[in-house]
């Protein structure tokens, strides 16, 4: 059981064409810098996207929407990337809109062999189109289905060697529960330790989500909007 | 005269109750959080897996691995906690958060919200407040009561909806409205704003009981 | 805000015949030995009991059950416990029998706003009985609905003012997921710490779920079964 | 001569392949983490919420709060992690679980098992087998061949089913049995067992094509 690879390359060996993958990070916060940098430099087109937001222009996941390299994103809210907005008008882009509670439990059920489940959200909107709707308790629900992923790309913290995975404050956010649902899971790590410098109790990923680790390199961490505090 | 976005701020901040989990939205709800009083301890969540919102941060303590919903940086208070989103949401979606407060183009008399598309305009997504709107106990909507001279108190809805039958309270720049069975009924006017004002203001039902008082702001 | 109880009969104050209680705990471990005993002391009656064991005789839910103060009990395996089955064949007590894994994910639901949820565990067998049967990509599953609790009773390692919680090993267990599905959450800690001392990345339990906490006294922690290596 | 326990469970040993993730449920299953060789990684899971179950304790190391599925008192391998039960079983149910050994009364030619309720005699419950042997990509039954020399290895079940459909390999005292859509299939039998003795012993259809090994304990 040999889960520590080489380099980005070797962690994203395998993705291909028309594949889904789910990538982790909310904004520009806590997203697999390396995985989506090394694929962006490869010719893999028709990728569904699985990530709660597109990127911004020129960073995260618009580096791959830039080089259409993504034909659909499944997200839930899309607002900072003008390139995605162009290739959705074009109709080059299809866009698959959840609301984010509803995306992050999709993905949870995935990862936890749940196929269908029923959630208030959306009821009354048009994310209820086509979905089965049923009352338990007085309170309308829609039916919604679980999500998995050829590939799962998330970036923790620290890592140790059997793929426990730490996040750090809100860089977890998609991460830990995207790790559950890909078919092979790519953690990307600040820190790679060996299997057990991290506390037990304290694990947010444990080992068995996770086929490839490698420790990513040279961190830009970009933030959106820069806010401090005024005196 | 009608309220500034920190004086409706200033007034939502009174709805909120000692021990409260609250959730703020993007907007006028974030700035919320600048006019709890200091011995009101509330905690607010970011529905991107944190429990306890602290300041901004200074300079050099910006993190980028921290932030709110809206992303902009922030700190955490003692005694936060931090989850993924799964969890967060199953917090919301389970009715733990006492108390959300949003933003909204459009409310109808019956309590739906219109707050994230504008057809022809861009798509940006619903984020969270879907799930929001369609669990909170108690849902605040912070909003302007009109748009170029357009009621946005309606009686129907004429955007897509985020959800339907959720809003109780509303707090616009002219007025504080509570959301009935029966209509809108009128619980206060800004300082200096007439009743009559307020209903042509209003294209859905206006329930107009007894004298009116001024909003406080304090 | 002040969540912190003087004592364990501050902490159950409210809990009332014919309520329905979650008591964490899997075995003997991890269990909230002080509201138990304190219960016992106590003449409430008709309780229905969730909780994945019954106890023994003598120790955890057993105290409940000796007293008959339990008169249903939702678990899934209680085989420890001579007094229950007793009570269960005279008619006296009536238990619901779920797999393990149901279970949980019942009560996790409860806590998540998720009334309803499909998985694959009991379908074939008497466990599917009434229930609705859906196939999803090939496989069967039943539609299984959401466990709340008037009182969640849990059992923590460590306790801050504000309600986190961390649990130590596998005295996890049922405890985490519990806190969530409790009208009231009650919490009884080894440690109870100001707020701020715990570290944020490693709660189990955010204080959003627990209503009451206090420092448990004189902990027996009794092992069911204890297993030494053979040299 | 028909095997003991613990040679069921050095057999069974032999199906764990290097770096996969095993639950072991409680009896000859537990026997089974004895056998595995040194150089084959294996990590264990606990139902109860933990990856990575270590040997026993010493005495002065047993830990109440440190317990396996069957409640005994046992260590933690370096690189473990602990969960709660929702998240133990979201493990299971969601098949990352790559092999789960577990113990039987009876299984049937189509892979039913029934491991959980003898009518008359007193109920336990089901724990988490069910949710086990719906969910695991690979399933192995330790288990009698014969229970007072009636087969338990039959066409249909008699007892209380635990799942259906889900057994793929069956190691008793006398055999190793993979579940077909055709029937049983004999791979090998006990050493000094003969065909005809497990033919006379197996009640469901059995398959034996060509020359049947016997079992190699190593």
């Amino acid at each position: 059981m040999n889960k520590v690879v080489k380099n980005v390359y070797e962690a994203i060996d395998g993705i291909a064409n028309n594949m889904t993958l789910m990538v982790g990070g909310f904004g520009l916060c806590g997203i697999p810098e390396n995985s989506i940098l090394a694929l962006s430099k490869t010719e893999i087109k028709g990728l569904t996207c699985i990530s709660n937001n597109a990127g911004v222009d020129d960073f995260g996941l618009g580096l791959l929407l830039k080089n259409k390299q993504i034909s659909k994103m499944i997200s839930s809210y899309v607002g900072e990337n003008v390139e995605f907005e162009r290739q959705l008008l074009s109709g080059e882009l299809e866009v698959e809109l959840n609301p984010q509670g509803t995306l992050a439990e999709r993905i949870r059920a995935g990862g936890a062999g749940i196929p269908a489940f029923f959630v208030p959200a959306g009821y009354g909107t048009e994310v209820a189109e086509g979905k089965e709707v049923r009352e338990f308790d007085g309170k309308m629900h829609l039916m919604e289905t679980a999500l998995k992923a050829d590939f799962a790309i998330v970036k923790a913290w620290k890592g140790d060697t059997n793929g426990n995975l730490i996040y750090k404050y809100t860089a977890n956010n998609f991460n830990e529960v995207m790790a559950t649902a890909g078919k092979i899971t790519i953690a990307e790590v600040e820190e790679l330790v060996p299997a057990g410098e991290l506390d037990p109790n304290c694990i947010h990923t444990p080992g068995i989500y996770v086929q490839r680790i490698f420790k990513g390199e040279n961190y830009e961490k970009r933030i959106e909007q820069r806010t401090i505090k005024t005196q | 005269m009608a309220l500034d976005k920190n004086q409706i701020a200033q007034r939502i901040a009174q709805e909120i109750n000692d021990g409260n989990y609250v959730n703020l939205g993007i907007g006028i709800p974030t700035l919320v959080a600048n006019y709890i009083p200091s011995n009101v301890n509330v905690i607010l969540q970011s529905e991107n897996g944190l429990l306890g919102i602290g300041p901004f941060p200074t300079d050099e303590n910006v993190d980028a691995d921290l932030i709110n919903a809206g992303k902009q940086t922030i700190t955490y208070v003692k005694g936060a906690a931090f989850f993924d989103s799964s969890r967060s949401f199953a917090m919301i979606r389970g009715g733990h958060v006492d108390l959300t407060i949003l933003g909204a183009f459009e409310v109808s008399e019956k309590g739906d919200i219109a707050s994230w598309k504008v057809p022809g305009k861009m798509v940006k997504g619903m984020g969270g407040a879907m799930d929001l709107v369609s669990s909170a106990k108690n849902i605040i909507v912070a909003m302007q009561h009109t748009n170029k001279g357009q009621s946005k108190i309606l009686k129907e809805c004429t955007l897509p909806l985020t959800g339907v039958n959720c809003v109780k309270k509303i707090v616009t720049d002219i007025a504080v409205l509570e959301v009935t069975a029966n209509g809108f009924k009128l619980l206060e006017r800004a300082p200096g704003v007439s009743v009559e004002e307020i209903i042509n203001s209003t294209e859905g039902k206006l329930i107009v009981e007894g004298e009116i008082p001024e909003m406080k702001l304090y």
